[in-house]
C-alpha cells in the first residue's frame, strides 16, 4: 500500500512540475486592444461598410486600419454625443495618428490576400471574422488560423493548394 | 509440476518502479518538446519603433518616382515605399536616361539611407581635432554658428577667403551653392575632379567649345569605339549607353587597358595615357587614306603622326590601326565615345582635342549628337550682388584655376593642400565640404589633413562622420537624396534632353536637413545682399517654381522631362539654350579651334595670355610619375561597376558583389599572366603594391584581362588612391589618374 | 587504478568540453563552424557528417559482425558478438547526436521527420533504418544476450535495477533454447537491414552532384567495406583483451595483471573478469585471429578499391572527378589521402605479420585500431569534403576546409561519450556465454500467437508506413499522404524487432491440460 | 479461461479490423482529394505554366543590378566585413566565375530545373517543384540537414549560418512581401513567386488575362537589368517572349548533360 503511494508520490513529483513548464510555455492568448475606443457595432448600425473604414480589404493584401484623416471625414462634425469624441478630433490636428492594435497576426511566412478573399472568392467578412454588427469590440484574436483549415477551405473551393499560394 | 524459481516476484516490482519513471521522464520529454517551440516567429519583420508615418494606413504602398545621385547619370527611380518606409528602388521605366534600368549602385541605395551610421544631428567639436569627441547641438544653434563666422569673414572683407568644395555638378542645389557664393564675394566653389562627373564635363567643352554635356544618338550608332576602361560599365553615359542601345545593339570596339567587365565585339588593349596618340594615328589613315571629306582639319597639332610612329605610345600595332581606321569609315555612323580615365591623364586636354578631331572628322559626332548649352534657372531673378562681393569675386582662385598655372581649368582642387598650407596667393579663413571626402578620394592624405589643420573653421555637411568630417569644427548632416528635393541635368544626355526630379520618398529618417535648406538657412542668416540672392524659404520652393509650371506637371508626371521656354527674355536665363551643331557648319573643324583659343574657360576672359599663338596648346605626349627602372608598371585606377565615389562603406551590398570571384571585400591587384610569372606572383597571393609616394597590400588576381605592363586596381576602396602621385594636366588642371608608375612585390 | 581513473577524468573532461562547444554552436549559430557554401569556397557537409557516417559505418559493421556470428552459431565468439552489439549501441548513439549537431534546426528535425519525412530521400532511410531501427535491432539483441547474466547478478542479491532488468527469466533449458532459436533467427532478419542501411548510408556518401553515377558506387562500396574494417579492428581490440586474459588469468599474479589491464580499457570496478574469462575458455579457438585475417583482407579490399577510384577518376572524361582525383593525389588533400594509404598499408601489414597466427598483443592491437579507425575516418573525409572543395561541375572557386576547434571538440566529446558509454554498457552488460545449468521446465503457450501477431500488426505497420511516406501514386506531392506515416514506419519497425522480445518476456502460461 | 480468452481474441481481431478499416477510409478520403485537385488542374484551358527565364550573355553588361536587386526584393541580410573574412554570402542570383572559354561571369540564379536533384533529396519536403514549374523552398519545413546544397550541381542554394541581422533601421527596407530566413535554413531563389503571385492576383482583380508582356519584367533581377537581357515568361506558351527566345539558335543550358533539364536558358553566340 505504501508502495503504491509512493509511486504516485513520485509520479507527482515528476509529471506536475513538467506539466505546469509545459502550461508556461504554450501561448497565451493577449488581451484585446484596440488603440481607440470606438463601437463597432454603433458604426455599423449607421449603415456602414467594413470596408468604409478598413479600406484595403478589395483591393489589398492587409485589410488596413483607418488614418485620423479618414476618421475625420465624417468626425470633422460632430457624430452623436459621445464624450470621447472631441478628444480624437483635438488628435487629428494635432496630426496625431491612433495605432490600432493588431488582433490577429498571421505567421511571418505566412501570406493572406484580402484582395483574393473578398475581392477574387467573394467571401464575406463574417465568414472569417466575428459578426461585428453585435458587438462593440472584437475578443483577441478573433479567428485562428491553422493551416489545416485553409487546405481544407481550398480544396473545398478548387483554390490553389500550392505551397506557394500561402508561403512566403 | 515445479514452479520456475521466485525470481519473477522481484522482477515484477522492479518493473514496476520502470514504469513510474518512464510515465515521469514521459511527461519530462514532454514538456522539453513544448520548451523547443521557437518562441518568437522567426519571419517576422518587426519593423523598427520609428514613429508611424502620418497618413499611412496599415499595408499601404505607394511608388514614389525620384532620381538617383549615386553617380552623375541621374537615372531616373521608381522607389516602393510601404507604410512610409522605402522598401525598394526600381529604374523608373519612363525615365529617357535608364528606361526602368537600375544599377547595382541604385538598388543598394536603401542601405544608405538606414544605415546605422549615419549622424543623426549636427555635431559640434568639443576635444581637438580629429580626437573624434563630438557635442550634439540643435540645429539652430548649428546654423547660427555658420553664419556668424561667416558673417565675421565678410566684415573683415575678406569673403574670398571661404572655399567650397563640392563634389555635387548638376543639380539645382549645386547652382544655389553657386549663387550663394556669387553674392557672398568668393569665387572658390571647388568640385572634386577626375573620376568623378568633371573629367566627363570636360570632355565636351573642350572638345566642341561648349559647356555642356553631350547627347548621342545611340539607337542609330553603327560602330561605337569606347574609350577608357569605365565607360561601359561605370561611367555616367554607362546606363543611358546600354540602355538606349537596347533595341540595336552597335557594334562595340573598346579600346582600354584593362578589359571592360561586359561583352565588347572587340578588345585593344592600349598603354595608359595613349588614347590621344591612336586618335591621331587614326586621323592619320582616315586622311591618308581620303576615307574622310578633310575640310578644317589643316590646323590639327600632331595629325601627321603615322601608326608606326605612335605604337610606342599606344602599344597597339599598326596594322591594328588600320584596320579600326577602315572598320570606322565602313561602319557608319561611326561613333567615338570616352569617359573620365581617357583624359585623367598629364596629356589630357591633348588627347580630348585629338579624340575631338577625330569624331569631327567622322562627321558623325554632329549627326548623332546634340550639345547643350549652359543652363540657367527660368524663374531665377539676377542675383543681387554688393560691391564688395563683386570686387572679391574677381581675384584669383585660391586653388590656381583660371589663372596661368592652368589655364583652361575650371577646377584644381589637387593644388588646394598646398595653397592653403602656402597661404598664397591668401589664406583660407573657412572651408566648407559638401558631398566630398577629399581625405579619402583623393591622393594626397596626409597633405590634405595637414591642410585642414590649417583651416580655422571647417564644416562638414557629409552624412556619414568621413574621414573629413572627423577634422571638421561642425558636422552639418545632409539628408541623403531619398529625403531631399532638387531637379538634376542627367550627366547621360538625352535627345531630347531632360531634366530629372528629385523628390523626397520618405521623411527625412533621423534630423537631417536638404543641402538646398541649408544654403537657403544661410543666406537667411547673413541677410542682406546674400540674403535677397536667394529668396527662398525651401528647397521644395525653389523646385517647384523655378521651372515653368506646364514643364513642371510633365515632369511630375513621368520623373523627367523638358523643360520648355515660353519666350525669349525666359530662355535667355533659362533651360535649353541648346546649340544645335547641325546649325553650324559640322566639318569645319576650325570652329572647334577658334573656341578654344578664344575662350578656353568659362568666361573667357582670363585665359588670352595662355592660349597659344597657333590657336591650339601643342600635341603632349604623356608623362608618368616614377623611375621606370624602379617602377616598371603602370598603375591603371578605374571605376568598378558598384563603383561610390563617396561613402562605399554604407553599400556593404556593392562590396559584396561577387563581380571577380570567392571574398568580394579585399582589394585586389589585376595582373597580366606575363607580369605575374615576371614578378613570380600566383593567383591569390598578397602583394604590395608600391609607388613613389605609397604603398598599399592587396591579393593579386592575374588575368589576361589586363594588359602586360600595367596593374589595375579599383577605385572606391581605401588605399589605391594613396598610391596616386598627385600629377595633374597642366592645360586643363585635371588630376592625372592614369599617371603613376609603381612596383609590385609579394608580401612576405 | 590510477589509469583507469585518470581515463575515465579524461574522457568525462572531453565530454563536457565537447558540450560546451555544442553549447558555443547553439548559442552562435553554426557560423562557428568553418562549414561554407559550395560554391563559395566551401563545404556545406564537414566533421559532423564525416562523424556520423563514420560512427554509423562501425556500428553497423559491429553489429553485421555480431549477427553473423550469431547466425553461424560459433560460440566461441559469442564474446565478439556481445561487444559487437555494444559497439552498434555507442556508435549510432554517437552518430545520431553527430547528424543533431549537424543539422541547422534540429528541433525541427525532431518534429518534422517522423511527421513528414519522404521515403524517397536518402536522409529517410538513414533515420529511420540505420538510426531507429538498427539502434533499437542492437538493444533487443543486447538485451537478449545479457538477460542471463543480469539474472545472475539478481540472484546473487544484486539490486532491484538487476531484478528489473532480468525480469521473467527463466534458468530453464527449454528457455535457453528458446533464447538460441531467437539469436539465430533475428541476427537472419537483420542482416538484410544492416545491408540496407549500409547501402543507404553509402549512397549518402558516395551521393554529390555531378559525380559520376560509377564512382558515386564506388565511393558506396569503400564506405562499407572501409567500415567493416574500423569495425573489425576495434572488435580485435576486444578480443585481444580477452586473449591476454586467457593467457594469464590461470595464476592470482596474473589474474591481478588482468584485472589492471581490463581496468585500464574499461574502467569500472565490478567487471567481472572470471566470466570473460570463462566466456574466452570455453571457445574452441582464439577469435583474434579469424578478426585479424578479415581485418586484412577488408582493409587490403580497400585500399584497392581507393587506388582503383583514384585511377578510374584520372582516366575519366568528367572534369570534376579529374580535378578531384588530382585534389587527392597532388593537391591541397594530398597529405591526408596518402597518408590514408600509409595507414592503411601498416594496418594490414600489422595484422598479416602479427596476428596471422593469433597472437594478438594489446598493444599491437590498440596499434592497429588506432591506425584502421584514422585511415576510416580520413577515407570518409576525403569522399565527402575533397568532392564539395573540388568536384564542382561548374567552374566554381575551389574551397578548403579546415574544421574549427569547435567541429573538432563537438566531434571528439561524441567519441568520448561514446567510449563512456561502450564502458559503461561493458559494465552493465557482461557477455556470458556458461549459463548455469537450468532447470527444466514446460513451454508455455501464447507466446508464439502473441509473438506472430506483434510481428504482423509490426510488418503492416511498416509497410503501411513506408508506402504512405513514399508518396503513394502522385509524384507531385509535397508530404506523405498521411501525416506521420513516417512514425509508422518506424513504429512498425520497432514492433517487428520486439517481437523477439515479447517472445522472451511474455510471461510463462502454464499449459491448461497441467492445471 | 478458455471463454475469456477466445472474447479476447475476438476483441483484439475487431481491434485490428476496426484498425484496417478506418486506415483505408482514410486512404480514399486522401485519395478522392487527389483525384479532385488533378482533375481542377488538367482544366483544357488551363495549360499550366511552366515560368523560366532567358538570360541573354551577349547583352549582359555585368553591372550587377540583378544581384542588388535580387537582395533588397528578397530581404537577404548583407553580412558586413567580418563575416566575410570567410565569407558565407548569400546571393541567389549570382556571378558564376569565368573559365572554359569566356572571359566574362555569367549571372547565375537558380535553374528551376524541370527535374530538379534537390527536390529528390529533401526529407521532409521543405524544397519541391510548384505546379508552375518554381522549385520552392519552404522555410519554415527546412530543418537544415543541407543535402540538397550538396546535391544541387549548380550550387544555387545558400544555407544561413548565422541569426540574419539588419544593423539599425535597415529593417525598415525590408520587403514585408518575403519572410526572412531565420538561421538554420536553406533558401535558394524563388524565382520572385510573390511578384508572380502578385501579378496574377492584380490580373483577376481587374478581369484581364496575364499577358506576356506583363510579366516579362516581373522578377526583380529582370525588372532592373539595363540592358533587358533577362526575360520572364511562360515557357509553355509557344508564343510567349521567352519561348522564342529559347527556340533561338543561340539558347543553350548550363550542364545539359546532368540531364536536370533547367528552365533558365543562356543566349550567347558561339564564339
Amino acid at each position: 500500500m505504501s508502495h503504491a503511494r509512493r509511486s504516485i508520490g513520485t509520479v507527482l513529483v515528476i509529471a506536475v512540475p513538467a506539466l505546469l513548464i509545459a502550461l508556461g510555455m504554450a501561448r497565451h492568448t493577449p488581451a484585446a486592444s484596440m488603440g481607440q475606443a470606438m463601437s463597432h457595432k454603433r458604426h455599423l448600425a449607421k449603415e456602414m461598410k467594413c470596408r468604409a473604414c478598413h479600406q484595403g480589404v478589395e483591393g489589398q493584401a492587409l485589410a488596413s486600419f483607418p488614418t485620423l484623416a479618414d476618421c475625420m471625414d465624417c468626425h470633422k462634425m460632430p457624430q452623436g454625443n459621445d464624450p470621447a469624441e472631441p478628444s480624437v478630433r483635438a488628435r487629428a490636428a494635432r496630426g496625431d495618428e491612433i495605432s490600432w492594435g493588431r488582433l490577429n497576426r498571421l505567421a511571418g511566412h505566412v501570406y493572406f490576400s484580402h484582395a483574393a478573399h473578398v475581392t477574387l472568392a467573394s467571401m464575406k467578412c463574417e465568414d472569417c471574422h466575428q459578426d461585428m454588427t453585435a458587438i462593440d469590440q472584437p475578443t483577441a484574436p478573433d479567428i485562428r488560423p491553422d493551416m489545416d483549415g485553409c487546405v481544407a477551405c481550398h480544396r473545398e473551393k478548387h483554390a490553389s493548394v500550392d505551397c506557394l499560394a500561402c508561403h512566403k | 509440476m515445479k514452479r520456475p524459481p521466485r525470481s519473477t516476484e522481484p522482477a515484477a516490482a522492479a518493473s514496476h518502479l520502470g514504469r513510474r519513471e518512464l510515465l515521469g521522464s514521459a511527461a519530462l520529454a514532454g514538456a522539453a518538446l513544448l520548451g523547443c517551440r521557437p518562441k518568437k516567429d522567426p519571419y517576422r519583420i518587426d519593423k523598427p519603433p520609428v514613429p508611424r508615418v502620418p497618413g499611412w494606413r496599415t499595408g499601404e504602398e505607394r511608388w514614389v518616382l525620384s532620381t538617383c545621385a549615386l553617380c552623375e547619370a541621374a537615372c531616373g527611380i521608381k522607389v516602393r515605399v510601404v507604410e512610409g518606409r522605402a522598401v525598394k528602388i526600381e529604374g523608373n521605366p519612363e525615365h529617357p536616361v535608364n528606361r526602368g534600368g537600375l544599377c547595382s549602385r541604385g538598388q543598394a541605395a536603401l542601405q544608405a539611407l538606414y544605415h546605422p551610421e549615419r549622424v543623426r544631428s549636427p555635431l559640434r567639436r568639443t576635444g581637438s581635432r580629429g580626437s573624434g569627441q563630438w557635442k550634439t547641438i540643435s540645429w539652430d544653434e548649428a546654423i547660427g554658428e555658420v553664419t556668424a563666422k561667416l558673417a565675421k569673414l565678410r566684415a573683415a572683407g575678406g569673403p574670398e577667403r571661404l572655399v567650397l568644395i563640392d563634389g555635387e555638378t548638376g543639380t539645382l542645389t549645386h547652382n544655389l551653392w553657386a549663387r550663394f557664393l556669387l553674392a557672398y564675394g568668393s569665387p572658390n566653389h571647388v568640385g572634386m575632379g577626375s573620376t568623378g562627373s568633371a573629367a566627363v564635363e570636360l570632355d565636351t567643352p573642350y572638345r566642341q567649345g561648349l559647356y555642356g554635356w553631350r547627347a548621342d544618338d545611340l539607337e542609330r550608332t553603327g560602330l561605337l569605339l569606347a574609350m577608357g576602361t569605365d565607360l561601359l560599365a561605370s561611367s555616367g553615359q554607362a546606363m543611358h549607353l546600354q540602355c538606349a542601345s537596347r533595341a540595336r545593339r552597335p557594334r562595340v570596339i573598346c579600346v582600354s587597358p584593362r578589359r571592360p567587365g561586359c561583352r565588347v565585339d572587340e578588345w585593344i588593349p592600349i598603354a595608359p595615357g595613349g588614347y590621344g596618340a591612336l586618335a591621331l594615328a587614326l586621323v592619320h589613315v582616315l586622311l591618308r587614306d581620303a576615307l574622310v571629306d578633310s575640310r578644317g582639319f589643316e590646323a590639327l597639332p600632331g595629325a601627321g603622326r603615322t601608326p608606326e610612329e605612335t605604337t610606342q605610345v599606344t602599344g597597339i600595332p599598326a596594322e591594328t590601326v588600320e584596320r579600326l581606321a577602315h572598320a570606322l569609315a565602313e561602319n557608319r555612323p561611326a561613333l567615338v565615345a570616352s569617359d573620365g580615365s581617357v583624359v585623367a591623364a598629364s596629356n589630357g586636354l591633348s588627347t580630348a582635342i585629338a579624340i575631338s578631331a577625330l569624331n569631327g572628322l567622322l562627321g558623325e559626332r554632329e549627326r548623332l549628337a546634340r550639345v547643350l548649352g549652359t543652363v540657367r534657372m527660368a524663374g531665377w531673378p539676377a542675383p543681387t550682388v554688393d560691391a564688395l562681393a563683386a570686387a572679391r569675386r574677381a581675384v584669383p582662385r585660391v586653388d590656381g584655376a583660371g589663372t596661368a598655372a592652368c589655364p583652361f581649368g575650371q577646377s584644381r582642387v589637387q593644388a588646394l593642400p598646398a595653397a592653403i598650407a602656402s597661404a598664397k596667393p591668401y589664406p583660407v579663413e573657412a572651408l566648407l565640404v559638401r558631398g566630398a571626402n577629399p581625405l579619402a578620394t583623393l591622393p594626397g592624405r596626409q597633405a590634405w589633413a595637414a591642410a585642414l589643420q590649417r583651416v580655422p573653421f571647417v564644416v562638414s555637411f557629409s552624412p556619414w562622420l568621413d574621414e573629413t568630417a572627423w577634422l571638421a569644427d561642425l558636422v552639418l548632416p545632409e539628408s541623403l537624396f531619398l529625403e531631399a528635393w532638387d531637379m538634376v541635368w542627367p550627366a547621360a544626355v538625352t535627345d531630347p534632353p531632360v531634366l530629372s526630379l528629385r523628390q523626397p520618398v520618405v521623411g527625412p529618417v533621423h534630423g537631417t536637413r536638404q543641402s538646398g535648406d541649408l544654403v537657403l538657412a544661410l543666406a537667411a542668416g547673413l541677410g542682406g545682399s546674400i540674403g535677397s540672392a536667394l529668396p527662398w524659404k525651401r528647397q521644395q520652393d525653389v523646385v517647384e517654381t523655378s521651372f515653368p509650371p506646364q514643364s513642371m506637371a510633365a515632369i511630375k508626371e513621368k520623373g523627367a522631362g523638358r523643360s520648355v521656354c515660353a519666350d525669349d527674355e525666359n530662355c535667355k536665363h533659362g533651360l535649353g539654350e541648346i546649340v544645335d551643331l547641325e546649325s553650324t557648319t559640322p566639318h569645319e573643324f576650325a570652329f572647334f579651334a577658334r573656341r578654344i583659343a578664344s575662350a578656353g574657360t568659362r568666361d573667357g576672359t582670363r585665359s588670352s595670355e595662355a592660349a597659344a599663338g597657333s590657336g591650339l596648346p601643342p600635341w603632349e605626349a604623356p608623362r608618368f610619375s616614377g623611375d621606370p627602372l624602379q617602377f616598371p608598371l603602370h598603375l591603371v585606377p578605374y571605376r568598378p561597376a558598384p563603383f561610390v565615389a563617396d561613402g562605399a562603406h554604407a553599400f556593404p551590398w556593392l562590396s559584396e558583389l561577387p563581380l571577380v570571384s570567392g571574398n568580394p571585400w579585399p582589394l585586389r591587384a589585376e595582373i597580366n599572366p606575363a607580369d605575374a610569372a615576371r614578378f613570380g606572383v600566383a593567383d591569390g597571393d598578397e602583394v604590395l603594391v608600391e609607388s613613389s609616394v605609397g604603398s598599399c597590400a592587396a591579393v593579386a588576381l592575374v588575368s589576361d584581362g589586363v594588359r602586360p605592363g600595367v596593374v589595375a586596381m579599383a577605385l572606391g576602396k581605401s588605399g589605391v588612391v594613396d598610391l596616386v602621385v598627385p600629377d595633374e594636366d597642366r592645360l586643363s588642371g585635371l588630376l592625372a589618374w592614369q599617371g603613376t608608375r609603381v612596383r609590385l612585390r609579394r608580401a612576405s | 587504478m590510477k589509469a583507469a581513473r585518470a581515463a575515465v577524468v579524461a574522457l568525462l573532461a572531453l565530454t563536457a568540453a565537447g558540450l560546451y562547444a555544442g553549447g558555443q554552436q547553439w548559442i552562435r549559430g553554426d557560423a562557428v563552424t568553418d562549414l561554407h557554401t559550395i560554391g563559395a569556397g566551401g563545404a556545406v557537409w564537414g566533421l559532423y557528417v564525416v562523424g556520423d557516417g563514420f560512427f554509423a559505418s562501425v556500428a553497423l559493421a559491429g553489429l553485421a559482425i555480431a549477427c553473423l556470428i550469431r547466425v553461424l552459431r560459433a560460440r566461441g565468439m559469442e564474446a565478439v558478438a556481445q561487444r559487437g552489439v555494444l559497439l552498434a549501441l555507442a556508435g549510432l548513439a554517437a552518430s545520431v547526436v553527430c547528424v543533431l549537431a549537424d543539422l541547422g534546426r534540429p528541433a525541427a528535425a525532431v518534429i518534422y521527420l517522423p511527421l513528414v519525412g519522404r521515403a524517397r530521400a536518402p536522409f529517410f532511410g538513414t533515420f529511420t533504418l540505420v538510426a531507429g531501427a538498427s539502434l533499437f535491432a542492437s538493444a533487443v539483441q543486447l538485451v537478449l544476450a545479457s538477460r542471463p547474466a543480469w539474472a545472475q547478478r539478481a540472484q546473487a542479491g544484486g539490486a532491484r535495477f538487476w531484478r528489473a532488468l532480468a525480469c521473467g527469466w527463466q534458468g530453464t533449458e527449454s528457455a535457453r533454447r528458446r533464447r538460441a532459436r531467437v539469436d539465430f533467427w533475428l541476427s537472419l532478419a537483420l542482416l538484410p537491414l544492416l545491408a540496407l542501411g549500409f547501402v543507404v548510408l553509402g549512397c549518402v556518401f558516395g551521393a554529390g552532384a555531378g559525380r559520376p553515377a560509377w564512382l558515386a558506387r564506388l565511393q558506396a562500396v569503400t564506405f562499407v567495406v572501409s567500415g567493416g574494417a574500423a569495425a573489425c579492428s576495434l572488435l580485435l581490440l576486444a578480443v585481444a583483451l580477452n586473449s591476454t586474459t586467457e593467457h594469464t588469468a590461470d595464476t592470482e599474479a596474473g589474474k591481478q595483471k588482468v584485472r589492471s589491464q581490463v581496468r585500464t580499457l574499461f574502467p569500472f570496478r565490478s567487471v567481472s573478469v572470471s566470466s570473460v574469462a570463462s566466456v574466452v575458455k570455453s571457445g574452441a579457438r582464439p577469435p583474434g585471429a579469424a578478426l585479424a585475417r578479415v581485418l586484412a583482407l577488408l582493409t587490403s579490399l580497400t585500399v584497392l578499391l581507393v587506388v582503383a577510384g583514384q585511377i578510374l577518376a584520372l582516366r575519366t572524361p568528367s572534369l570534376s572527378a579529374q580535378r578531384y582525383a588530382y585534389a587527392l593525389l597532388a593537391g591541397p588533400w594530398s597529405g591526408l589521402f596518402w597518408a590514408e594509404l600509409v595507414l592503411f598499408f601498416v594496418a594490414a601489414s600489422v595484422c598479416v605479420a602479427r596476428f596471422w597466427r593469433g597472437e594478438p598483443s594489446l598493444f599491437g592491437a590498440a596499434a592497429t585500431t588506432l591506425f584502421v579507425c584514422a585511415a576510416v575516418f580520413i577515407q570518409r573525409f576525403l569522399s565527402l569534403v575533397a568532392w564539395q572543395t573540388h568536384g564542382l561541375s561548374l567552374p566554381w572557386p575551389t574551397g578548403s576546409y579546415h574544421p574549427t576547434w569547435v567541429e573538432w571538440e563537438v566531434v571528439v566529446g561524441i567519441a568520448a561519450a561514446a567510449a563512456l558509454a561502450f564502458s559503461l554498457l561493458v559494465k552493465l552488460c557482461p557477455a556470458v556465454t556458461s549459463e548455469p545449468a537450468g532447470l527444466s521446465g514446460p513451454e508455455g503457450r501464447g507466446r508464439r500467437f502473441i509473438t506472430t501477431t506483434c510481428l504482423l500488426i509490426g510488418l503492416a505497420f511498416a509497410s503501411a508506413g513506408l508506402a504512405l511516406s513514399g508518396g503513394l501514386g502522385s509524384g507531385r506531392f509535397l508530404d506523405p499522404i498521411l501525416p506521420g506515416s513516417p512514425l509508422l514506419f518506424l513504429g512498425g519497425l520497432f514492433l517487428m524487432l520486439s517481437a523477439p522480445l515479447l517472445y522472451e518476456l511474455v510471461p510463462e502460461r502454464p499449459r491448461p491440460e497441467s492445471q | 479461461m478458455k471463454r475469456d480468452d477466445d472474447n479476447l481474441r475476438d476483441s483484439r481481431r475487431k481491434l485490428l479490423a476496426g484498425l484496417a478499416v478506418s486506415a483505408a477510409g482514410v486512404l480514399a478520403a486522401r485519395g478522392r482529394a487527389l483525384a479532385g485537385e488533378s482533375a481542377t488542374s488538367d482544366e483544357p484551358d488551363k495549360r499550366p505554366r511552366r515560368w523560366g527565364l532567358v538570360i541573354d550573355l551577349d547583352r549582359c553588361v555585368r553591372c550587377g543590378g540583378c544581384v542588388v536587386a535580387c537582395q533588397q526584393e528578397n530581404n537577404v541580410a548583407p553580412l558586413g566585413p567580418k563575416q566575410a573574412v570567410r565569407t558565407r554570402p548569400i546571393h541567389w542570383m549570382d556571378f558564376l566565375p569565368p573559365a572554359l572559354g569566356s572571359s566574362l561571369p555569367t549571372p547565375i540564379p537558380c535553374m528551376h530545373c524541370e527535374d530538379p536533384p534537390c527536390v529528390k533529396v529533401c526529407p521532409v519536403g521543405a524544397t519541391y517543384q510548384s505546379p508552375e514549374g518554381i522549385t520552392a523552398q519552404i522555410w519554415e519545413r527546412c530543418i537544415g540537414c543541407r543535402h540538397c546544397m550538396v546535391a544541387c550541381p549548380y550550387a544555387r542554394r545558400y544555407f544561413n549560418w548565422s541569426e540574419p541581422r539588419w544593423p539599425g533601421d535597415e529593417l525598415s527596407s525590408l520587403n514585408p512581401d518575403v519572410a526572412p530566413r531565420p538561421r538554420g535554413v536553406v533558401e535558394k531563389c524563388t524565382l520572385c513567386h510573390h511578384r508572380i503571385r502578385a501579378a496574377v492576383e492584380r490580373a483577376a482583380v481587374d478581369e484581364e488575362p496575364l499577358s506576356d508582356e506583363a510579366v516579362r519584367r516581373l522578377p526583380a533581377c529582370a525588372q532592373s537589368c539595363p540592358t533587358q537581357a533577362i526575360s520572364f515568361g511562360d515557357l509553355s506558351d509557344p508564343e510567349s517572349e521567352v519561348s522564342r527566345l529559347a527556340r533561338s539558335p543561340r539558347a543553350t543550358r548550363l550542364l545539359a548533360e546532368a540531364g536536370t533539364r533547367p528552365k533558365v536558358i543562356y543566349l550567347r553566340e558561339d564564339t
